[in-house]
């Protein structure tokens, strides 16, 4: 039963080079890292729609803009770190304020980066883009998904931002299963009665894995793929508050201003009574290791998800 | 003169063969000149000193805002929209025009004096600057103003923004020219040096920098502050084509304008020598005048400096 | 019954002379702005502790991180706007990652900044701080409040944000009043027992004056300062949910990421059961005008205030 | 040599007397020379190949890190803590110490192995770079790794922190010097040249810079990602004394650095003219080995090279 594993990275490259045959005005930008972010193919591709911007990330991001500013549609990667911490007041300007049509994608978000440790594992991101008034922000699950992320940022105008992770993943869907995916709804990927467990990106394998050995306990969990956190789907949520009383968010990221701040929003606003919690890294800056050991340390792997499901229905 | 479609033709017909704005002919100062003659060079100086009125009216009204490089900013904007730019109000959008970008976005009263006298908006806006519901926001933004390229106003973005444009005139092999503004104190930012050399690396010769050489920034001289100097020798190291010239000197700012327009492989940067506060003799290099406006008495005073000024101005031409 | 009004920033300036003199490792760096920081006293009265840095902040975090790596306890201080997004990749490696002693202090804070319009107005700087492991985060109410913070964060060790606004403000206390202030405690200003309103910074004196509005209808509003966003005051939220049954949450800045955001959190994963909503900016750029007639079309004001209340409690 | 106390003043003597650290003279590498002479020069060679083989053995190990940027700054590292500055691992926290910033964070395992080897933590640390619950992470991190000043990484970084440690000094009339390493592809980032700016303002001559000038980064030679030269010209331009060396070459380095440190009034730009991947066959100027460790052959190969290369040395000496 493993999965075909395909790395998202390479999804995003290909994916970049497709919709640069379809769209002219299609155009590149990578900080010193395509070989990492994989923009490379397409700078092979069409090294003249290719912008290398050297290890100036602020500059990149104010180009994009003004690139943006001429009808072209910029994608701008590098390392998620970079891509939001390192740049913020750019984005913040001349892309969320000024609405400017600049796709941000990010790859290397979260702990599974690994060993080049806690500076380089970005669990900020999607709190950093959270909080911009205009802004799009995606973290896609898998390679197909990905690649349907990217047609989508290509093709509907305003600010996006979206993250990957550094490593492999299995793959969860096939093209065909994505084809009605929408910007801000929420798939159901498994359906359950006993607790649903809302996830984005990298952690949605981590919870279907953790749902099979849930179902050897008795528990039945739905899944939830968010992989739009904002806008969030949140009729999605209210629904499965009221469906299965019992919610666990999981995201690679901080536990504050994400995925889990935003279900956290609505819950306590639409006065819902669901158990809840939010799992994630507990706001701590975490280390040097491999992604395995990673987490298996910081709890967010399927073991750990059973035990704070199992915790949480508990209570 | 008719409807507006002609309005506009007869504006650009005179703007490019005369260096005067025909919305400020239709105020009074006629005439067809030859460009770089004398007679265009006072007309500018006319505009320059009608363009400073309404800052400081602007300003006066607002009760906040920033004077000082407001007013060291205006010539070459004149110069830029009244005589050398490619654009048409009519056509904002035009995919084919100049563009300027406004980097150091706290000299937005002189932007939006020049865009309205211009007719890219309304000129009765201007008494609404900084007000809630009003366009004129305290900095330019770039969606909703028309004529504004840019959101500016956090210092140390516009160069790169203007990269981005002058990357996609390359690439789309379009002709026009990118022309950005900097303050002095604005090239302490790191930003602006990522810009500077990625200008350079592209030879992105259609993007042409100014400089607002006041030598005041908010906490004092720009030397004692955070040194600059050579800035001369920074931009040439940074691979720029570099022109220093007096920045309140109309002849000298078109001729440098053509200049860089006409330099190839390299991004050109003009060092406009000015005076933070100028055509204001209390706010000429009073750093005390960065950030604030006038009172009425000093309102007063500005404006009977600038009657003086338009007086003598309009006699010699 | 009008109160005196002290601006913060100057209380910010005098504070920092006054332990100039107690502390002589204290020293000061500013990004042009000193006169609109107040920094300016510090540079006047201690001209060799004070660093002019230029209008070049990344560079003014990291050189406060290299200076606390000596012993000293640096305050760096500019706009709001500039204190956090231009520079969160310092903050987030010179800072808070390496738990250095250096302490932010940004004024300029909120949409109160008025007429500068919406480059300048702040409303996502608690969220980024709070994102921050390690980073301890104030929103000081008043003048005699903002005081007392910035001892605290001079004589505690660690990373810590700091932000008032722009504007003169009403006193709500006396300097006796915060004797026994604790970071991370927050101060119960009126008790109430129909909700509890839980403000901070600048909203503070408008949920006083709306509770005055509210108690002539006949609603008994308590009133919580929670001047530390972070750590927050997990224990008085939960007392306060469980004692007043709703709570409302004031801040300026977003909805999204700061004391609102915080407060749904504990609800959510507490499952009180409590009426609840966020007051703040919600999720868009504002724009220049007078503050006054910035609470009114943004719903910040006193008479909002009451409206949300209202609305709140017939849910 | 007795008790640690002794050890370590042992250390220090001979370190300063010799250039050559205590803990490498009980492996093996006897001898109290004289400063500047051959033998320090062949000495600190030598101990320069015995970092280049932890770094490898290290990322080796690791499968993961950084060779190109690691071997290219060996020699500088080695110059600077085996010889040049004065820093006690007895006392990390000596108030009066020099300090060394590795901004090119990514350079780690040299740092490591250098630390390491001069008794700031054991030397079987090394074995655990980058695994879970090692000290050693995979980037620089202040508050936990014994001799590590600053976190680094994020590149773009060091130089900045370091101007607050020299305006410390500064301030408390302190005589320690800091040195800061950039990667030449790192000065790409604006915050350096805001840092430059800086450290010129207040006249830090107590800061020397050593800009690793590899001409190399991740997408290539530096020149074709983002142009760089005149390096020189960009260094003095803002204000810094600027010499170039011969980045392995340990002479030329001690010489340098004796230089910056009795040069007043400016800070000093070191540019080490260097070769990433140095001192292995097939990683030098081969970008493939930015961030690519060793397999299993070239992690052989490498180390039957480093063998030769001790012998060479060892005999000649
Ligand atoms: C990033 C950033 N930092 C600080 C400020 C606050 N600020 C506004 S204007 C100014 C001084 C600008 O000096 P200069 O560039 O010389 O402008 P000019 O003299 O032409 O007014 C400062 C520090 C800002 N707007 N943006
Ligand atoms: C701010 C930032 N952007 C990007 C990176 C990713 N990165 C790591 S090393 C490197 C290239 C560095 O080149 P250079 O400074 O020349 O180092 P060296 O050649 O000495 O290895 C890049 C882009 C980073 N670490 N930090
Ligand atoms: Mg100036
Ligand atoms: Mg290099």
């Amino acid at each position: 039963m493993s999965k075909e594993m395909v790395n998202p990275r390479n999804a995003y490259g290909e994916t970049l080079v497709e919709l640069g045959k379809k769209h002219s005005n299609l155009v590149v930008l990578d900080a010193d890292l395509s070989k990492s972010t994989k923009t490379i193919m397409f700078a092979k591709k069409y090294p003249e729609r290719f912008f290398e911007m050297g290890i100036a990330e602020a500059n990149m991001i104010s180009a994009a803009a003004g690139l943006a500013s001429c009808g072209k549609i910029p994608f701008v990667s590098t390392f998620a770190v970079f891509a939001t911490g390192r740049v913020y007041d750019q984005i913040r300007m001349d892309v969320a304020y000024s609405n400017a049509n600049v796709k941000i994608f990010a790859t290397h978000g979260g702990i599974s980066v690994g060993k080049d440790g806690a500076s380089h594992q970005m669990i900020e991101d999607l709190a950093l883009m959270r909080v911009l008034p205009n802004m799009t922000v995606f973290a896609p699950s898998d390679a197909t998904q990905t690649k349907k992320i990217v047609q989508l940022m290509a093709e509907t105008k305003g600010p996006m931002y979206a993250r990957v992770g550094r490593a492999d993943a299995p793959l969860i869907y096939k093209t065909e299963d994505l084809k009605d995916m929408k910007i801000g709804r929420g798939l159901t990927v498994k359906d359950g009665d006993d607790i649903s467990i809302i996830a984005c990106g990298t952690m949605v394998n981590h919870v279907l894995d953790a749902r099979e050995k849930l179902l050897k306990d008795g528990i039945s969990a739905r899944i939830i793929d968010m992989h739009t956190i904002k806008p969030i789907d949140t009729d999605l949520i209210i629904k499965c508050a009221k469906e299965t009383g019992a919610i666990l968010t999981a995201e690679e990221h901080s536990v504050i201003g994400g995925l889990g701040s935003a279900v956290a929003e609505i819950l306590a606003e639409k006065g819902l009574t669901c158990r809840f919690k939010r799992l994630g890294v507990n706001d701590i800056f975490c280390e040097s290791g491999a992604p395995a050991d990673l987490f298996e340390k910081y709890k967010l792997n399927a073991k750990h998800i059973v035990k704070t499901t199992s915790a949480l229905l508990e209570q | 003169m008719g409807n507006r479609a002609d309005f506009y033709t007869n504006y650009f017909y005179i703007k490019k063969h005369s260096g005067v704005c025909f919305h400020l002919l239709i105020n009074g100062w006629g005439g067809t000149l030859k460009p770089y003659d004398e007679e265009v060079i006072k007309k500018l100086d006319i505009i320059a000193v009608k363009i400073r009125r309404h800052v400081i009216e602007m300003l006066y009204r607002a009760k906040s805002g920033h004077p000082g490089g407001s007013l060291s900013a205006v010539d070459a904007i004149v110069a830029l929209y009244f005589h050398h730019m490619n654009d048409n109000p009519k056509k904002p959008e035009d995919p084919d025009r100049d563009r300027f970008i406004l980097s150091k976005g706290h000299a937005a009263p002189t932007l939006y004096a020049v865009l309205a006298e211009c007719g890219y908006f309304d000129v009765k806006e201007l008494k609404r600057l900084r007000e809630i519901n009003s366009i004129l926001q305290g900095h330019p933004v770039s969606f909703h103003i028309p004529g504004v390229e840019a959101s500016t106003g956090s210092l140390g973005h516009g160069l790169s923004f203007a990269n981005g444009i002058a990357l996609a005139g390359k690439a789309d092999k379009k002709k026009y020219n990118v022309y950005v503004m900097l303050g002095d104190g604005e090239t302490d930012e790191g930003q602006i040096w990522e810009a500077a050399a990625v200008a350079s690396h592209y030879r992105l010769d259609n993007l042409t920098a100014l400089l607002d050489r006041n030598f005041l920034q908010i906490d004092g001289n720009t030397e004692d502050v955070l040194r600059l100097e050579s800035v001369y020798d920074r931009w040439s190291s940074f691979g720029w084509h570099v022109r220093e010239i007096d920045g309140h000197d109309i002849d000298q700012i078109l001729d440098a304008l053509q200049m860089a327009d006409d330099h190839k492989n390299q991004p050109t940067m003009i060092i406009l020598n000015t005076v933070k506060g100028k055509g204001v003799s209390f706010m000429e290099n009073n750093v005390d005048f960065h950030g604030v406006p006038p009172n009425e008495m000093e309102y007063k005073l500005a404006m009977s400096e600038f009657d003086m000024l338009l007086r003598k101005l309009e006699e010699a031409s």
